[in-house]
């Protein structure tokens, strides 16, 4: 695909078409057979050339954990940096590089344990990041211990007789502080992943996408129910844009009179009830609610899918825009002109 | 009345009152003055760290003290020759500084029983004799100003507010400087309030009309113009001078410059002095924490940019994982460190040069960073730009440390000209630089061999696409290499580049007038001043001393062990319990004396003049 | 008042009763004068007595900024800790002390810019802590840089050309994380900045108070209109549970078809419709929604009082109960035993 | 056949394969055969950063590496004597370590073509010629696995995967191990899996019989057992160790235990170790973060519990701001650093000493910590302990500091008894310790007049209400003090009271069989083995060398100076580039050399040795 994504209008255009193969490096990958990072990685390299602009300017940032690898595996640019740090220095590549396309790769621990801060602080300054959140529920690198995404009671290395913590839920997390994109997929499902990847891709701002993400060794089976086959379409909820909201082959999601969300079998009669889904709606309250359908535990009635997007000044064209003001304003620097800025006087 | 003009070579004045007294604005257009009319000078302003401490107690005492004389000035001076005291509470505060004969200002206004006893005076000091050293003129400066500006449609609240020009009408008098620098500050601060505008000026005229008049004082000064170098100066601080430093390290390298801060007193005035400069293209970025500000320098660093952090010590503290990343990625990066008293929280408006150690060593692993420490206000300049040079040139995080005393303080300043500022070239590398198998491949741990330095390559560069992080990277290649002898390798490599850049700098800076003094004061940073100004005290009286200051102190300039074993004795005065001292000890095995104090306070020349004449009389 | 407060059920009660003037130190209060930290120290120090419990058991854990200074002035135990570490430092002591009542007191720059990751964690786990957010929408303490909550194109030390960066609303990201009590007061208004910290007191487990503080010196007026006399009662929203919804004299709050909430006149016909307020509902969207009402630069519809008061596991008792479990199971733990849990081999 | 049964001193032994292929396992049971038989022993497992690195390639290979003897072993080994290799990566990986003449046994069915090439092996060594020097043993380890569990219901692949159990066997055999700890470990671990566990203990007899069967071992081996001190034993790792020293001072003081932690390799396993442990009251905690991690702790420190908080160097990094508080508040605190390769990320699994200097001066401002380091693994047990009483004695952070090697390696460990464990009184105060006018007051920070610790105050206490914060505080009342005079006093009380420890600690330990050396070996951590087995070894050869050991690294023993001054020479080995080596020189001005190895493994004996006799050739 050649078409252009708007939001990469500052970034220079590739002029050779690219493959995933471009994409490779010549770097053995380093994940335990099975894992789902390898799901994610071949989706990014697959989808990474649709978006038009030449490898090198494309960067990708992670911090710390299995996750984190990634930018070893894409022929981008990138750091590996130190663990929960990424959105910080992503947001000073960011701003200072309005033509580069950067990226996150982070992990559940990494963003939302140590890097929880960062993260939050990024999404609401609207730093123009495509933030990709694996989430396997797990510390994978440091050999399992259960993380802020873990559901309670997890029996993990660290809480032997089970956790005591309540969970974050990503998607609430980053919409109470207003985020301007935030989506959730999964990394079995290529298709979704893609697309996802492409409306994050597409979004002026910072884009979060929760990937639920299976670890094979430490947590293994964390979202079997929204993975197998048999069970999955039950479970998930696939949010689209102007769709009415359906839960697997004949529930809908309706509303109240007290606007409270539950979810029904679909009926002839009430089939235009079923609530339809706008991401596009400035209060982030609707998209709110859809994320509070799922069970933590149970993971049934799991939206995926993109929960906002809506538009808001992005913080690199701002911070350009103000300083072409100034500069306009008070004229080009001239170090001579700041120098005398003050009262001076003369020693012959 | 006919008054006597008495010429002095020297003075030093301390401005006092209640945080809302303005006494920081007074102090400020004194020397604003002062600076414009050709002396020399130096201060310092001290301030609670409370933003307005109750009225009237000793903890809201603010102040600011100058000195300015017809030569050079080394120190904001020990003891003052003139306090105004706008209150019981500042004449408490600060008597205690004041020799005996000291002139004392004091606003008879405050002086009512309330105010004295809220800082325990339990009898009147203006009456009780106990000032009888001292030369007091008891003024009553509110009543004064009011009266002068009765026919102003003002509140007697408002009026009062002016008192603090109408001292520094009386004092300008006084000291015969010219008020033109102070009445063009009003009028562009007024600007929109000419009501406002024109009471200030009033004061300020009304008192040097006081001073002139009043029997008060049968004297007055005048302090002649030194003679620096000749060419345009102004003044300024030392936060404002590093700005500059850096912004002129941008305009020389041609890398825009970018700002990640997180506001802490006494840094925060950088990051609003450059956040002041988008025209130069200049992005400063306030940040969630310290860990985000130098987090985001990375980024910038990464993408091409003279990035910058700055902060105080409790910051560095925080930023010490990150910096060892940049460490690790080998990027350049300024990291300003403004300290201040310690530990914790400790002092944070008052100053301090405890965090040379933690800027060596508060870091994971070997992690060599350079150091670069200013010794004056408008030093900072130089520091900054230098810092810049090196951070650039050898790619590598580098440390600025200045204290509270430079941030805050101030002095004449020589206008360098851009061009003849040293070069600082990014040469950012843009083609593969190194050949496998007769192909040609990005290597971009590729070292320079002179300086070791790796290249840096911007993201956008086509063909260079490449990954780095903070895990063990295989010399060359910059894959990541868990190989023993490699990570060897690297972890001397990196210090070895860090070291190397000793080869380049200046000597040590000595001042040694007969070249045979026995003696060796060995300063860094801010001691300068009172160092300097203690060496030429006691060679009035005959005494040889050497003066050498370090200003890279990490690596030492090359010839530093040469140096200090040319001397007998080796004294390092220090704010702190001993950190360059144990450096110099441990490098070169040289028995050096430390003098400490850790008062949040600068040194007084005297205290370094004393210290010196005793280990003379030891040696 | 000597009701006690079944949320301190741990904590020794006082057989003295106490009085506003036993919470007062011989420190000087040294804020600058007509700040609003005076008058939530008085409601404070006048609220405490109705606790119930000694003196010294309260323990009032605060960052650095103006408002962290609050400890000093109070009669109990207390720490005055580093910048943006309360609520971890609070969560030590919490969870090793139930006998306790703790409480933080943080401003809108240490809780929301440093701090952020340890306030939404404590929220997320539950800490029994009762957190005052003393909210100037400025840096005071560092003499007025803006902050997290500082409005969109704000002029400050180190914005003079204006602040790039979208606030967060407090209470919206403590509902994004799923605090179980959230609330916010006025520092003006005594009667209710007192039902407030009653309210939050009585919550077993975290309950975080915004309190909209003036700062006299930076950001004078930042609230005026939710203060001034003549404009307050139009653009404040007090809430209450079970309570209709209203808006000022005449208005409340309706929803419409789709759910969202809209204000309207409250006539006789529409008058049963006003929304009413149920804090206590275990989905936090409804209060979620309440909190994206007002209007971040006009203030107008300003919702106050406790958006959410529910339960949920406390994390000290789970701690606590954790502890006894394990010991019932496997007996007071015993050393030399513990030692001997693996192999041994004697050696004569 | 009969075979012959040779009987040996010591054998080190190390098992390779691939990171699943369960190395550490067997090693772990092959250790515990070996210390429950008696034998004195030591152990290092490697293993990569990654979970799973790619199967059969370099980056995935893990291994375990273990020393045992007849008489006590200092050390894991340097040259192994014998290599068990699964797989070609495990053996190219290896091959370097391995002396002439050993042993290699090697898995003959994962050397395939492909297996080989993966590695970079064009011809296969096993028959190449390549291995000659060795006594190679090439055996199809996996499919005499497969073939000895054909009857069980497995498939292969699971079959398979008890061929780490058939090595096991085969090397019990090898050495006369017992394997009655092998099959009890195996009981327990599938006691839910009866299959599974028939399988392993099947694969482990037929490992066994096959040693004694085939004739490819012509001799098998005896090391008799060691005589240690007797008493009761186990095996223990550095972790556990420690963790266990953490719970004999909160037993011991009656202090409730507290950790407040985040993962991070190499010392997550004291975290997992004391979650298991809430009976004895252990509280832990994990926290977003290290900075939540230390938080916690501060704020239980404040509430009464022995408060601990555990991390490796860049947790370190992070945590630096917060242990200056707890430097200001003044309570006791243990802070675990378990050190690994830096900087930055660096070498995650991989040991080193790197970070002393951060250890000591890694916070802003002058800010004393004591420093304890523990010097095998079961001495950290000790060394926990140690910490533990210094902190609530002094009322002060105590560093811990251990590393990587000592983390993961174990030993056998003469059990303790609690009560003979010094004691650790917590002496809360209950009531006012001062007074004013007659009137009893509470002084927070009045110190002892001998320890100078202040006294420790429970909320809860009635009466005692107070509040303490990171500025700095009056002497004595602790209220809030900017005065000059009173910072100086205070900073210089911090620094004495951690400088008085060293009145109470015993003297430098010092090991000079012949008391004339010439040569002193300082270190300090886990050189102490490869010190001590250096020194022995070069002593067989008549060399005169004095070992001495540092276990409080700060403040130093207080005879330390005068010890030094004893020797003509002191060299100091560390694995890093030289930080005791800077604290030695600077204190005392002693010309210590420094012999470094910064390549994230332990110093081998002879490397030390080597060096030993290369500076008593120059002297
Ligand atoms: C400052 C610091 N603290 C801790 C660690 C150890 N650490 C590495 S990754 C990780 C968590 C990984 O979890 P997650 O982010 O979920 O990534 P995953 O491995 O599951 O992909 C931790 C605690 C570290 N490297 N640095
Ligand atoms: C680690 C660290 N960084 C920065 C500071 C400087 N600092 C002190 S208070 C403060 C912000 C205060 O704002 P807020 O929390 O809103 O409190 P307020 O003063 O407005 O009550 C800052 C940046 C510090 N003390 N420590
Ligand atoms: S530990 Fe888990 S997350 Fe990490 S690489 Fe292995 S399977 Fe993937
Ligand atoms: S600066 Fe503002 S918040 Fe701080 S004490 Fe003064 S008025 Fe209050
Ligand atoms: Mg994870
Ligand atoms: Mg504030």
């Amino acid at each position: 695909m050649s078409e252009t994504f708007a939001s990469l209008s500052l970034v220079p255009k590739t002029t050779t078409p690219l493959s995933a193969k471009d994409f490779k490096t010549d770097q053995e990958v380093r994940w335990c057979p099975g894992c789902g990072d390898y799901a994610i990685l071949a989706a990014v390299q697959a989808f990474l050339p649709e978006l038009g602009v030449a490898r090198e300017n494309i960067t990708i940032i992670s911090g710390i954990g299995c996750s984190s690898r990634f930018p070893y595996y894409v022929d981008t640019y990138g750091m590996h940096s130190i663990h929960g740090r990424a959105p910080a220095i992503a947001t000073g590549l960011s701003v200072t590089r309005p033509d580069l396309s950067v990226w996150v790769v982070t992990g559940d621990g990494d963003a939302l344990s140590i890097g929880g801060n960062h993260l939050i602080h990024a999404m609401r300054r609207n730093v123009n990041l495509k933030i990709l959140l694996f989430n396997n529920r797990i510390y994978g690198l440091t050999k399992g211990q259960y993380s802020p995404t873990s559901e309670e009671g997890k029996i993990t290395k660290s809480t032997p007789y089970g956790s005591l913590d309540h969970p974050f839920n990503p998607v609430s997390l980053a919409l109470g502080v207003e985020c301007t994109f935030v989506a959730r997929t999964l990394d079995s499902d290529r298709k979704h992943l893609t697309e996802t990847l492409r409306a994050a891709a597409a979004h002026e701002g910072t884009a979060i996408v929760e990937i639920m993400q299976n670890c094979d060794i430490f947590n293994d089976g964390a979202w079997a129910p929204l993975k197998d086959a048999e069970v999955r379409d039950e479970n998930l909820i696939r949010l689209e844009h102007g769709q009415p909201i359906r839960v697997g082959a004949s529930r809908g999601v309706f509303r109240d009179d007290r606007g409270e969300l539950f979810i029904d079998e679909v009926t002839e009669a009430n089939a235009a009830k079923v609530v339809i889904h706008d991401a596009h709606m400035d209060d982030p309250s609707a998209a709110f609610q859809l994320s509070r359908l799922s069970d933590p535990v149970r993971l049934s009635n799991t939206p995926v899918g993109v929960f906002r997007d809506v538009a808001r000044p992005v913080f690199d064209r701002q911070m350009q825009a103000q300083i072409d003001e100034v500069s306009r304003k008070l004229g080009t620097g001239d170090f001579d002109r700041l120098l005398r800025s003050a009262d001076t006087w003369e020693i012959a | 009345m006919s008054k006597q003009l008495i010429t002095l070579d020297q003075v030093i004045i301390r401005f006092a009152g209640d945080s809302g007294d303005g006494m920081q604005l007074t102090g400020d257009q004194f020397t604003a003055e002062t600076a414009a009319y050709g002396n020399d000078l130096s201060t310092m302003p001290d301030y609670p760290a409370e933003i307005r401490a109750p009225q009237g107690t000793l903890h809201g005492v603010s102040s600011f003290q100058l000195h300015f004389a017809d030569h050079e000035v080394l120190t904001p001076g020990d003891a003052p020759n003139v306090l105004v005291a706008m209150n019981p509470a500042a004449l408490k505060a600060n008597i205690g500084l004041m020799g005996p004969g000291a002139t004392l200002i004091l606003n008879s206004d405050e002086f009512t029983k309330r105010n004295l006893e809220k800082v325990g005076y339990w009898s009147n000091p203006l009456e009780d004799g106990s000032l009888a050293r001292y030369d007091v003129h008891a003024i009553a400066l509110t009543s004064q100003t009011v009266d002068a500006l009765k026919d102003f449609d003002l509140t007697r609240k408002e009026a009062e507010r002016s008192k603090n020009m109408y001292a520094l009408g009386l004092l300008s008098w006084l000291y015969s400087r010219p008020t033109d620098a102070a009445r063009r500050y009003l009028e562009k601060k007024f600007a929109k309030k000419p009501e406002v505008l024109a009471a200030n000026l009033a004061a300020l005229e009304a008192g040097w009309s006081f001073g002139e008049t009043t029997e008060a004082f049968s004297v007055y000064y005048e302090i002649k113009p030194s003679s620096p170098a000749p060419g345009t100066y102004r003044y300024i601080t030392g936060n404002v001078a590093l700005s500059y430093g850096l912004i002129a390290a941008s305009v020389r390298s041609g890398l825009p410059l970018f700002l990640g801060s997180y506001p802490i007193t006494p840094a925060s005035d950088i990051l609003h002095e450059l956040s002041k400069h988008k025209n130069f293209g200049v992005r400063t970025f306030q940040a969630e924490d310290e860990i985000a500000g130098v987090g985001s320098a990375i980024g910038a660093a990464y993408g091409g940019m003279l990035a910058v952090t700055t902060t105080s010590g409790p910051g560095i503290a925080l930023k010490s994982e990150a910096i060892g990343l940049a460490v690790a990625l080998e990027l350049p990066l300024i990291i300003v460190d403004v300290q201040r008293g310690g530990p914790s929280t400790g002092l944070p408006t008052k100053t301090e040069q405890a965090d040379l150690l933690q800027a060596m060593y508060g870091r994971n692993g070997e992690s060599p960073v350079p150091i670069v420490a200013a010794q004056s206000p408008a030093d900072c300049f130089n520091a900054a730009y230098e810092a810049a040079r090196i951070a650039v040139t050898y790619r590598t995080p580098v440390f600025l440390l200045t204290d509270g005393a430079l941030a805050n303080g101030a002095e004449p300043w020589l206008l360098p000209s851009i061009d003849e500022l040293p070069p600082i070239d990014p040469a950012f590398l843009t083609e593969p630089n190194h050949e496998v198998d007769g192909t040609p491949v990005l290597w971009p741990f590729k070292r320079d061999p002179e300086t070791l330095a790796r290249p840096w390559i911007k993201p956008g560069t086509p063909g260079l696409t490449h990954r780095i992080g903070g895990i063990e990277k295989q010399d060359g290649t910059g894959n990541i290499s868990y190989d023993p002898a490699n990570h060897d390798r690297m972890v001397r490599l990196r210090d070895a580049k860090v070291q190397g850049i000793a080869r380049e700098v200046p000597n040590l800076w000595v001042d040694d007038p007969t070249g045979d003094a026995e003696l060796l004061v060995l300063g860094w940073g801010s001691t300068y001043g009172p160092v300097g100004a203690a060496c030429e005290e006691v060679r009035k009286e005959g005494i040889k001393v050497a003066h050498a200051h370090i200003r890279l102190v990490h690596p030492f300039p090359a010839d530093t062990g040469e140096v200090l074993r040319r001397y007998r004795r080796v004294l390092i005065p220090e704010m702190n319990l001993g950190q360059l001292a144990l450096l110099i000890r441990g490098t070169y095995l040289v028995d050096a004396m430390s003098l400490n104090k850790v008062e949040g306070q600068p040194f007084k020349s005297t205290e370094i003049a004393a210290a010196i004449k005793d280990v003379l009389a030891h040696v």
